[in-house]
């Protein structure tokens, strides 16, 4: 008997408190933050532990090459675990104009292909670090939805192999689209 | 009191004489390789002698050696992990099992979370427990061919009419202008 | 970046959102003017017509007042429900249709209209039709006696209560119903499940209701509500302070079991989403299973307004009274039933059963033994 | 025996465990899953039921099975950690960081101090975040919605902590072999402190909205109980073993990145509201883990060296000679450990991963025997199971 009005009396006061705590929270306020909306137009993440626009620093949501620093060494599409990274180059004639990248590396091979199938990609950036000229990057541009997967395979190389029409992706620079 | 792998290999020893066919206990985790055959035994002993109690077996992986080189040493080897939480020690067994048709008793009845550990066993090497009460595929479906953990299996054409095998490289694909949709039905 | 939104849909939205809030408004207004509405209605009639048309014409508009009311008023109550849950659960709940996302469940209802009605193979296509309907007549006829000031009651029964009780039962019936007919186990269960949780409940819902109606000495809710006016402030009556404080666990009891008649948390087994996935209504789709919706908000409602009437007085209120106050009373805890909901985890169909037997209904027997011998001990 | 290529066709019901030709009069079949929402993932659970007594459970597992181990076979030491991280999907920073101990212990590295104070913060604040979902999702398979929601809150801050510390918010391939990715930015170790600081108070709240509440107690307490010889015998690690009371935790029994530098309790299974053993108490363990992990957080950050190159022991070329190694860690789901084996080239030659959500499946059998329906979600809720991992 005493065990039964125990019991309860523990079931009102547990449910009591409950229903304390979640009535508190109806007057707290939200941590959630509406995708796109007049108080926050970027959508981004407002994070509240990290400090305001240090949160996407190292973020890695998409990859970017930036073509004309590539030399062709191939070290990213050895590295990567999924074989997303497809990489054809030429040789270039001792004739040609001598072309550096932006740390002053000499451009020995012609890129004539740089194809990164982002729908195989798995974001873990070993790409990246590699790479001697820091050509391949990580952007934090996250919105890049397609409803057809071909349009996933990014071309990067300004020269494409003679083959058909190519899709017509815009390689377009997400860190000047995106990046805000 | 905890032992090292010096001090278990002794006291098997002592009690089977001739069952541990070779030792290591030179190498970052030391083991013992126990004879197939003696392996219920063992374990038996292994957890029910109060100086030992090795109560549990907390990693079961096999390896499969294909040893191309030397044939006559290709194997197939079943790794136990064994801990006890009493004396707070730990020990590395294997068993060496012929390729062709690996064969070796169940361990379950020792240590019932062997049960599922032979299963994947069975699934993707191909060892056949012995005794064991419910040997069946655990991962793979029950009609997939072949074992894949083994060295020389081969990728089936297809699979009730899915493809299994990597597809031809998707970049290929689409640059000769198909339009691969998203999901498996486009 | 930009909005990426259609700007359409934006701006039909805000052109709508101000108009629904300004409807609702208006509906409170009119809730509030109702009494005088009517009685100028009921003028207007019987000067013209001949007395049984005019009586015909009465039911007839109370009828229509009442169904579109209870249409209405789930739809309401759905987006109610979302806000509350979602400020309990720090979110923000919905945001884009309108106002505060006000317009969401009418673009919910839209969508289930138009959603493909799908009948599973090897359902029983008669009783799988049925099923909602059934539910859906059990939850809103009850409406039919439920009194929202003097005289403005779609009937005015003798026997209220007792048609309260049988009316309600309906909807178990649809339940079964819909499980069996789905041909689905996870269906049946919910089915099953919901049969023994109902009937089991009748019981201490009756003997509850049985409590109030020997304080009261009828069963017509009119009469009850009339025995609560009165007294200090115009609260002091009402039945939750009488009977030495007692029938404060019989309103807690009534409350209890108005959760479980109308499946709401946490007695909502036989929906249970986590074990049975979705319960009775796992097969069901499009409006067919928006109709278990509306009966299920249907219900939540009604069962706050009988809990009004029975321990709350009704219409009456300290400050002034009438179908606004009966409203207000009940929407305050149609909250309390979502407060709960979003509080509490979800009993076993064993322990829903021993809370009936063990707990609920020897206090209503013990509510109901005091009420009769109060009553005895004043005639 | 060479492999064979083609499959032979099945007959339908070869996928049962159960027969209909076997059942009593009364008993059904029902299959929970593999499309079930509290199942955790694609579970498949064949119940053999009588009204709502489960007679008989035989769980399928597989739906998600992946043969990472056949990954690790075929690419380098390195790129095996985006595979690691796949595994265990919630508790990512655990799993690379057993991989990496297990290939450091293989190539007999010693990672400076700095890295392993940084690799016990992110593995301690993996902890929580897992434990976190463990217990929302928990709350809500026994019906209580909101507790999933509040601890989703907390677990996205640290999910930022960690996507402002290396880029990703789950799967961070951040531990290296021999070392990390990043080092910690500037002020990322006084933020972790505001949040361990306004985190404290939520664990007591979860414990007033969920843990006591009488509903969910009485959900709970009698539930799923498995016995301490039995939780040995199938080798149950981490919550689920100390729920059944047993002290065992290789942060305290083999300590790796430092942990024995560290103050802190093993919290076990009291049995405060039932049998000793329940799903309570493994509840309740992670409820108390997390209390820890806070504890553990805190003294790592003070105790952290200021200074040290995180790429220090960073090896150019993994290629460890011939050998294997098995390396351990606690996981938040119990012992999470690696068997690699080498044989000197530049690709393991076997990487075996022991799960410990494919132990904790194995005993699901045993303990659900007897117990209702809706004791199943309980159940299976409490044992904290990933799919990712058990399917690998």
């Amino acid at each position: 008997m005493k065990e039964y009005f125990a019991d309860l009396f523990a079931a009102v006061t547990s449910i009591a408190k409950g229903m304390g705590i979640t009535l508190a929270h109806l007057f707290t306020k939200n941590e959630t933050q509406q995708y796109l909306s007049e108080e926050n137009p970027g959508a981004r993440w407002q994070s509240v532990i990290v400090p305001e626009g240090l949160l996407q620093d190292r973020s890695r949501m998409r990859l970017h090459v930036k073509i004309e620093d590539c030399i062709g060494c191939k070290q990213c599409e050895k590295v990567c675990p999924v074989d997303c990274i497809d990489i054809t180059t030429e040789k270039r004639e001792k004739t040609d104009a001598p072309i550096f990248a932006a740390d002053g590396t000499a451009v020995k091979q012609k890129v004539v292909q740089f194809d990164i199938d982002m729908s195989l990609c798995c974001y873990c950036s070993l790409c990246v670090y590699p790479c001697p000229t820091e050509c391949i990057v990580m952007t934090p541009e996250y919105e890049f939805a397609e409803t057809v997967k071909s349009e996933f395979l990014y071309r990067f190389a300004k020269e494409t192999p003679a083959p058909p029409e190519p899709p017509k992706k815009e390689t377009s620079d997400p860190v000047a689209a995106g990046g805000s | 009191m905890s032992l090292d792998a010096a001090a278990v290999q002794q006291r098997i020893e002592a009690k089977f004489p001739g069952k541990i066919t070779s030792a290591e206990l030179e190498v970052t985790d030391p083991f013992l390789v126990i004879d197939n055959a003696a392996i219920v035994e063992v374990g038996t002993f292994l957890r029910d002698e109060p100086e030992l109690a090795f109560d549990m077996l907390h990693c079961h992986s096999a390896v499969d050696y294909l040893e191309l080189k030397e044939p006559e040493k290709a194997r197939i080897e079943v790794v136990l992990h064994l801990t006890s939480l009493k004396h707070r020690h730990w020990i590395v067994l294997k068993v060496m099992l012929p390729r062709d048709n690996p064969k070796t008793p169940t361990l379950e009845n020792i240590w019932p979370t062997a049960n599922w550990h032979e299963r994947e066993a069975y699934d993707l090497f191909g060892i056949e427990f012995e005794g064991h009460s419910d040997l069946r595929r655990i991962f793979l479906p029950e009609d997939w061919a072949g074992h894949p953990l083994r060295k020389d299996w081969e990728w089936p054409d297809e699979w009730h009419g899915i493809a299994v095998k990597p597809d031809e490289k998707f970049s290929q694909r689409a640059m000769e202008g198909e339009n691969i949709g998203v999901g498996p039905f486009d | 970046m930009g909005l990426k939104r259609p700007d359409l849909e934006t701006k039909i939205s805000n052109l709508l959102s101000p108009l629904v809030v300004a409807g609702a408004g208006g509906a409170l207004v009119l809730i509030a003017l109702v009494p005088q509405l009517a009685a100028l209605i009921r003028e207007q009639l019987q000067a013209n017509l001949s007395p049984t048309a005019a009586a015909v014409a009465a039911s007839a508009i109370g009828v229509g007042a009442t169904v579109f009311l209870v249409g209405q008023l789930p739809v309401f109550l759905i987006w109610f429900e979302r806000k509350v849950a979602a400020h309990i659960q720090d979110r923000l709940g919905p945001m884009r249709v309108g106002w505060h996302g006000v317009l969401q469940s009418f673009a919910d209802g839209i969508k289930l209209v138009f959603k493909e009605d799908i009948i599973v193979n090897g359902a029983d296509r008669f009783l799988f039709k049925l099923a909602p309907f059934l539910v859906l007549m059990g939850a809103f006829s009850a409406f039919a006696v439920l009194p929202w000031h003097t005289g403005l009651v779609v009937s005015d029964l003798n026997i209220g209560l007792l048609y309260v009780v049988a009316i309600t039962s309906l909807g178990s019936i649809g339940l079964l119903m819909a499980g069996w007919a789905s041909n689905n186990k996870y269906a049946l269960y919910g089915g099953m499940r919901s049969a023994a949780q109902m009937v089991s409940y009748e019981i201490p819902t009756a003997i509850v209701i049985l409590s109030v109606v020997v304080q009261v000495g009828s069963l017509n809710l009119q009469d009850v509500i009339s025995a609560q006016l009165g007294g200090f402030g115009n609260f002091a009556n009402w039945h939750i302070f009488r009977l030495y404080g007692l029938n404060v666990i019989g309103f807690v009891l009534f409350f209890i079991c108005g959760l479980a008649e109308t499946n709401r948390s946490p007695f909502d087994i036989p929906e249970a989403e986590s074990e049975l996935v979705a319960g009775f209504h796992t097969e069901y789709s499009g409006i067919r299973f928006g109709l278990f919706f509306l009966a299920e908000y249907g219900a939540m409602f009604f069962v706050a307004g009988l809990t009004v009437v029975l321990y709350l007085g009704g219409w009456s209120g300290p400050f002034f009274e009438g179908p606004l106050v009966f409203f207000i009373k009940t929407l305050a805890l149609v909250f309390v039933q979502m407060w709960l909901r979003w509080t509490l985890p979800r009993l076993r169909v064993d322990q829903l059963m021993a809370l009936c037997w063990k707990y609920v209904i020897p206090f209503a027997f013990l509510v109901l033994l005091v009420a009769a011998l109060a009553s005895a001990g004043a005639s | 025996m060479s492999s064979q290529t083609q499959y032979k066709d099945l007959e339908p019901d070869e996928a049962y465990a159960f027969k209909p030709e076997d059942l009593e009069p009364d008993e059904m079949i029902l299959n929970m899953g593999p499309q079930h929402p509290s199942t955790h993932g694609v579970l498949r659970i064949e119940l053999k039921t009588d009204g709502e007594i489960v007679k008989d459970a035989q769980p399928h597992i597989g739906y998600l099975h992946r043969n990472f181990e056949k990954h690790a076979e075929n690419i380098d030491y390195q790129g095996v950690i985006p595979f690691t991280d796949r595994m265990d999907y919630v508790g990512s920073m655990n799993n690379s960081l057993t991989y990496a101990v297990a290939v450091e212990k293989l190539m007999e590295i010693e990672v400076n101090e700095r890295v392993q104070s940084i690799r016990v913060i992110t593995s301690e604040l993996q902890r929580i975040a897992s434990h976190l979902l463990a217990l929302g999702t928990y709350g809500m398979d026994i019906g209580a919605f909101t507790p999933f929601l509040h601890s989703f809150r907390e677990r996205e801050k640290i999910l930022d902590l960690f996507e402002w510390l290396c880029g990703a918010r789950l799967l961070y391939n951040y531990n290296w072999i021999g070392g990390l990715s990043h080092d910690l930015p500037n002020q990322w170790t006084d933020r972790a402190k505001i949040f361990l600081d306004q985190f404290e108070p939520v664990i007591d709240e979860l414990d007033n909205l969920l843990s006591y509440n009488k509903i969910f107690t009485k959900r709970t307490a009698d539930v799923g109980i498995i016995p301490p010889e039995r939780a040995v015998g199938y080798a149950l690690t981490g919550p689920n073993l100390r729920g059944s009371g047993i002290k065992w935790d290789i942060r305290k029994e083999d300590p790796y990145c430092g942990y024995e530098k560290y103050e802190f309790d093993v919290p076990v299974g009291q049995g405060r509201y039932g049998p000793i053993g329940s799903c309570w108490d493994r509840y309740y363990v992670r409820v108390e883990e997390m209390r820890q992990s806070v504890r553990i957080t805190r003294q790592a950050i003070e105790q952290m060296p200021a200074e040290g190159d995180v790429r220090e022991t960073v090896p150019k070329r993994v290629k460890p000679k011939p050998g294997e190694a098995y390396g351990r860690t606690e996981a938040p789901r119990g012992e999470l450990g690696f068997y690699v084996v080498s044989d000197g080239g530049l690709i393991p030659y076997r990487v075996k991963g022991r799960s410990p959500c494919f132990v904790a499946m194995s005993i699901f059998r045993e303990i659900a025997k007897g117990e209702m329906i809706a004791d199943m979600i309980a159940i299976i809720g409490s044992l904290d199971i990933v799919l990712g991992e058990i399917d690998r």
